[in-house]
């Protein structure tokens, strides 16, 4: 099987659904000529002309809402918003807009469209290029959203993104992009949207996480095997909706939960995780359900020190496993 | 084909397009736009019934039946004649909550109309969620997804996109007010929609007020229609209680697009005759004098029955007869919407995803 | 002493603001001649001038930076939103610009400012009158965000907002304002941000909210009662920073929790509340913390029968109370 | 006076104001302007720091000892010359990316300059929290807080608001680039400001690209400058590498807005010299014959430097003194940037709130 990096699946992903679906157009900064800031879209432009990939003004609220309208009218768009640091003009469209539109309808018109955008840090990109937004769109009726961790399910999810009739919200780390490689079949699939995976089985401990924060949970899953503690990690890939089956399942089996992100912790989707819990596992649970998360402050700073400070790491996770493994 | 039209302010002379608003009355004005007797007739009566059904949600509303109203009452012209000199068929409608007469222009029923001002089953915009004539109704090719002034601008424009993609000849026109325009995403969709030399209309119904913002603390110019020429398309003037010149600026408009030739914003000037809507209540704002002025001097409605009456298009009885018609239709609409039932609990839920979707 | 509704509290303590400090200045759409869609700024053109009430464009996210440079500079500026669904243009500058604006300028540049948005259903405002924001706005380090539900409470807190040294969003549900009357002193008083009040004592089940659900809470505990079941009802008041003191001295004593909003349920307020009991106060739990929350549909539907379907009322609050005292 | 000037494309000539762009070189040139030999030869300094300093950041960010770059090469002579025509104890300095060499005029030294770049201790702007030049240095009355394009613009605004209200008699300069015109807020603010007669100066740098799009994919017309016509206040374009022109168009916009006569618009046309930023491989989207062509033609400093050689003012030994001691003043500064240490994650957590906050 062909191996590759999270951006090379996105851009295969894009690529193949464009050449499956003549609806599919795509817009977004700097997407033409330039190929896109990380190159997802290198070589659309020439393959599939000036009609479908659409190098868009510096204008992220519009960049959404002509989306919205091009959804409306037949097309399927992809809207690119360069970082996700920069997608908050776009949340009157996608936010009180776009997931309300099938509703307040009654199902006369309907939005197919993606919004992919990169986010997340460890990438010295100081408070304006590290920032992590799923919360918000997670607390959205009306809106599914993203967050895969690996090149397969980037690849998988993107396509059923696409195919969904209604808005999907597609956060890629940035960090994976090339970080993270891992082999893609060559042959079509499609991962469904709303189904969380077990990324490795265990009995003590259920970690629930998400995008980069899955490698580096694996890594603390390891270590925490070396000292007899067997920890299953679930990833999420898609935080809404939720797949509280999965998570309910494993949570019934080890009574133990630890749940990891990136994004600042208060409200964050560890917040809905952790409540399920409480409100539906809560008589499996042998301890406090515990939250490993970005602190609260406004995103993480640009010295390569304090960014350390911020961000959650193997080391992190797996004290936090150990502590709770002691409960 | 310059890309400035009728500036005015700013230190320029105003300036009409020849055959718009520098037309005056005269027997052949209809004639000249290829409008017949009997066209000019119809497009009368369905002033006649917006006005009148509007007339008939305020008192609704005034009773307690009918939650809330924004009143179209002085812009009937402007929206009749603009909705008109389009495609039914193959355009689309961007309306705001202000559009009752472009939905009735279109053919949307008295019925209709205020089944969806009730809250009531069969009311063909939202199934009852949304305000009135809020949603969309496909069959007239109206679309108004939600009351966020603006938001509609930037959807507007992808729709026209999605034409243009697919090289069909639709044209979209979208309404809006003078308040509007000052929203970021007025200026993003416009300036998107001049790149992209799109289908489109940015109709917007300047009636001097965003609720009780005067024009003069929401921009520093006359008219909204200079800005067209930040964006590169022409932006027209038109006296917007003309039903002619708004008829005429739109076709304009509209052949321009449909030719590939780009957007075209057209500021049509007009009054709002009521208070913002039934919450509001304009006395606070507005001086008597300058209500009763207002009513007297741009009623679209009175101006096109006198040039039926000078071209003896029309006659008093039939207006007379008209009226009459048009009250029996809303008198019976008013019937059957007040027997219509409520949405039942059941819908709640429906339409929420795509068929398929797990959880929420 | 005077009884006053909501709104009526909510206009004096920004008149004696507006009395007190110079540096206050109000801007918003319709809140010059036309003292405001709800009349909280009634008087105020005429009193304090053109210079201090400025009847703002229609542009949200200008009415929003626009306080943002003024607090900058040394103003004390009041942003009102007419209506919270028209709060997304502003996200921009109040999620990704003025809370970082202390920490990314290291304290160099504060921003003191005030957001007030009437929020909220139960008012036949269908799809675009009703939403509620305030988990967007909570889930965002460097914001304070108040959601009072009496008139005494909503003057002390607004003062305090005022006063305060950082943005605070202020939520006021529109259907307290006429509504929910009480008694306001006449002497002057301050509410500090990020104090919870309990608001009735009881011992077998702590039931946390705020906003309009505080009197139908009130109300269902009256119902328990009758049945021999004490209720100790939690007013957040405060959503973020959440008075985590107040919320587990309380579930330490009961034992039982229910949330209750009026927002969406996945990902609103109740969700982080949970998370934090369920880390923080798990040995002291009886009961899964449940939550009664507005249904996961985007906003309330205009038809009298839709909205009522939605809304949390009273019967409801009581009947999910019931349920968890038999647990 | 006319609120429409240097109007280009949409069928209407070119017109400059005299004296700005018109001035052709002549001995009279700095003169009229009220600058003395000795101060266009500080000036000079200042463009020649800062071109060294750019270049060095270059060098240390392809050494990793920079995480990122955004130049001024090409944008001196309108940044050095706008700033250095306003008042640097009572004006504000609302600064964007691009700005290294606003903050350079101002007096921003090289060793900060270089910290800020490293994210060292003793960083003057965030704490080292930021991007370089990101944050705000009030002892020089810079403010950019964020890398958000376009959102400093309604901030500028309210700075310009609390001058007015307070009566005093600051000016507030918004820079921004071509791309940033296009977003929302860029409208909203201008609309603002245009309303209120705000003390304000929106200076656009038009390079010609937004990262890699170029003009004519971001809008419809030629010239920037002519949307201040919808807002009713002038729009002035400036050739930006021309250092006089951009005083003398930043001097007047400046006495306009104190003299409470409200915004200027004032566009200077430049070259980006440089890749958008160290992350950019400006190959993929621009011609080699372009980037030759741009760099030969419209740099800031050469053409400077021959104003003032033609002038008799700078000798080549002067010049290369000059040069000398640049870059002595930007060596020193790399030692000590590089030497500094980061900064202790003990400051993690300060200034996230007021002092007195309960809980975050
Ligand atoms: C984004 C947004 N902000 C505020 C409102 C509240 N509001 C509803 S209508 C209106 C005034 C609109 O004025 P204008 O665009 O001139 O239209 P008109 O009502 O005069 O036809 C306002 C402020 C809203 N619906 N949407
Ligand atoms: C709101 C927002 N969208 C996108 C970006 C990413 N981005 C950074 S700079 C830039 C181009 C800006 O171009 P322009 O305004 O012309 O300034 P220039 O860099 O040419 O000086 C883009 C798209 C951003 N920083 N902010
Ligand atoms: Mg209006
Ligand atoms: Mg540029």
């Amino acid at each position: 099987m062909p191996v590759m990096n999270v951006v090379q699946a996105v851009r295969q992903a894009m690529h193949e659904e464009m050449k499956r679906d003549p609806r599919v157009i795509i817009l977004g900064e700097d997407i033409g000529k330039r190929g896109g800031v990380f190159l997802a879209t290198e070589g659309f432009l020439e393959e599939f002309g000036e009609g479908r990939v659409i190098d868009a003004p510096l204008a992220e609220a519009a960049i959404a809402g002509i989306a919205v309208g091009a959804a409306m009218n037949g097309l399927r768009p992809i809207a690119e918003i360069e970082f996700t640091d920069f997608i908050w003009p776009t949340v009157n469209q996608l936010v009180g807009e776009a997931p309300r539109i099938r509703y307040g309808t009654n199902g006369a018109l309907t939005v197919p469209m993606v919004v992919r955008a990169p986010y997340g840090g460890g990438v010295r990109g100081g408070l304006y290029h590290s920032q992590s937004a799923e919360a918000f769109f997670a607390h959205t009726p009306g809106l599914k959203v993203v967050c895969p961790a690996t090149p397969y399910d980037a690849k998988g999810l993107l396509k059923a993104a696409i195919r969904d009739d209604d808005p999907v919200m597609f956060f890629e780390h940035k960090r994976t992009y090339r970080l993270v490689r891992g082999e893609v079949p060559e042959d079509e699939y499609v991962i469904p949207i709303g189904q969380a995976e077990v990324k490795r089985k265990g009995e003590h401990i259920t970690l629930v996480t998400y995008g980069l924060m899955l490698h580096y949970s694996l890594e603390a899953a390891n270590t925490l095997a070396q000292e007899g503690k067997s920890v299953e990690v679930v990833d999420l890939r898609t935080v809404r909706p939720l797949d509280k089956e999965t998570i309910l399942a494993s949570v019934t089996k080890t009574g133990r939960v630890l749940i990891v992100h990136e994004d600042n912790k208060t409200g964050g989707i560890g917040a809905e995780v952790a409540a399920i819990i409480a409100e539906e596992a809560f008589q499996y649970l042998d301890a406090p359900i515990m939250r490993l998360c970005g602190p609260d402050v406004p995103a993480m700073p640009f010295a390569p020190t304090l960014e350390a400070e911020f961000m959650p790491s193997p080391q992190k996770i797996a004290a936090a496993l150990k502590k709770l493994a002691a409960y | 084909m310059t890309n400035c039209n009728s500036v005015r302010g700013m230190g320029l002379a105003t300036k009409s397009k020849p055959g718009i608003a520098a037309v005056t009355a005269s027997e052949n004005r209809h004639n000249l736009l290829g409008l017949t007797a009997e066209r000019l007739l119809d497009i009368y009566q369905r002033m006649v019934l917006s006005r009148t059904l509007d007339q008939r949600v305020w008192q609704l509303n005034r009773q307690g039946k009918a939650a809330i109203v924004a009143s179209a009452q002085g812009h009937e012209a402007a929206q009749v004649g603009s909705a008109l000199a389009l495609d039914k068929d193959r355009d689309l409608f961007f309306t705001y909550y202000r559009s009752m007469a472009v939905c009735v222009a279109l053919g949307v029923t008295p019925t209709e109309v205020l089944l969806t001002f009730m809250a009531k089953v069969g009311e063909p915009f939202s199934g009852a969620r949304q305000f009135p004539l809020h949603g969309a109704y496909m069959q007239h090719r109206i679309i108004n997804v939600s009351n966020v002034v603006a938001a509609h601008l930037t959807k507007a424009d992808g729709a026209a996109l999605a034409f243009k993609t697919r090289q069909e000849f639709g044209v979209v026109i979208a309404y809006f007010g003078d308040g509007a325009s000052s929203e970021g995403e007025c200026h993003e969709a416009m300036n998107f929609a001049g790149v992209h030399r799109l289908p489109i209309i940015f109709f917007c119904e300047n009636n001097r007020y965003a609720i009780s913002v005067p024009l003069d603390k929401q921009m520093a110019i006359q008219d909204v229609a200079i800005r067209a020429q930040g964006y590169g398309f022409p932006g027209v003037v038109v006296d917007g209680s003309d039903l002619l010149a708004v008829m005429e600026a739109t076709g304009n408009a509209a052949a321009r697009a449909r030719a590939g030739e780009g957007p075209t914003l057209i500021e049509a000037k007009v009054e709002r005759f009521m208070p913002h809507t039934s919450d509001d209540d304009d006395r606070r704002y507005r001086s008597k004098a300058e209500l009763e002025e207002m009513r007297g001097k741009a009623d679209p409605l009175g101006k096109l029955r006198s040039y039926l009456l000078e071209q003896g298009i029309l006659t008093p009885e039939m207006d007379k007869a008209y009226l009459a018609k048009a009250l029996a239709e809303v008198n019976e609409a008013t019937d059957f919407a007040e027997k219509a039932p409520y949405p039942d609990t059941s819908t709640f839920y429906d339409h929420l995803h795509s068929p398929g979707t797990r959880g929420v």
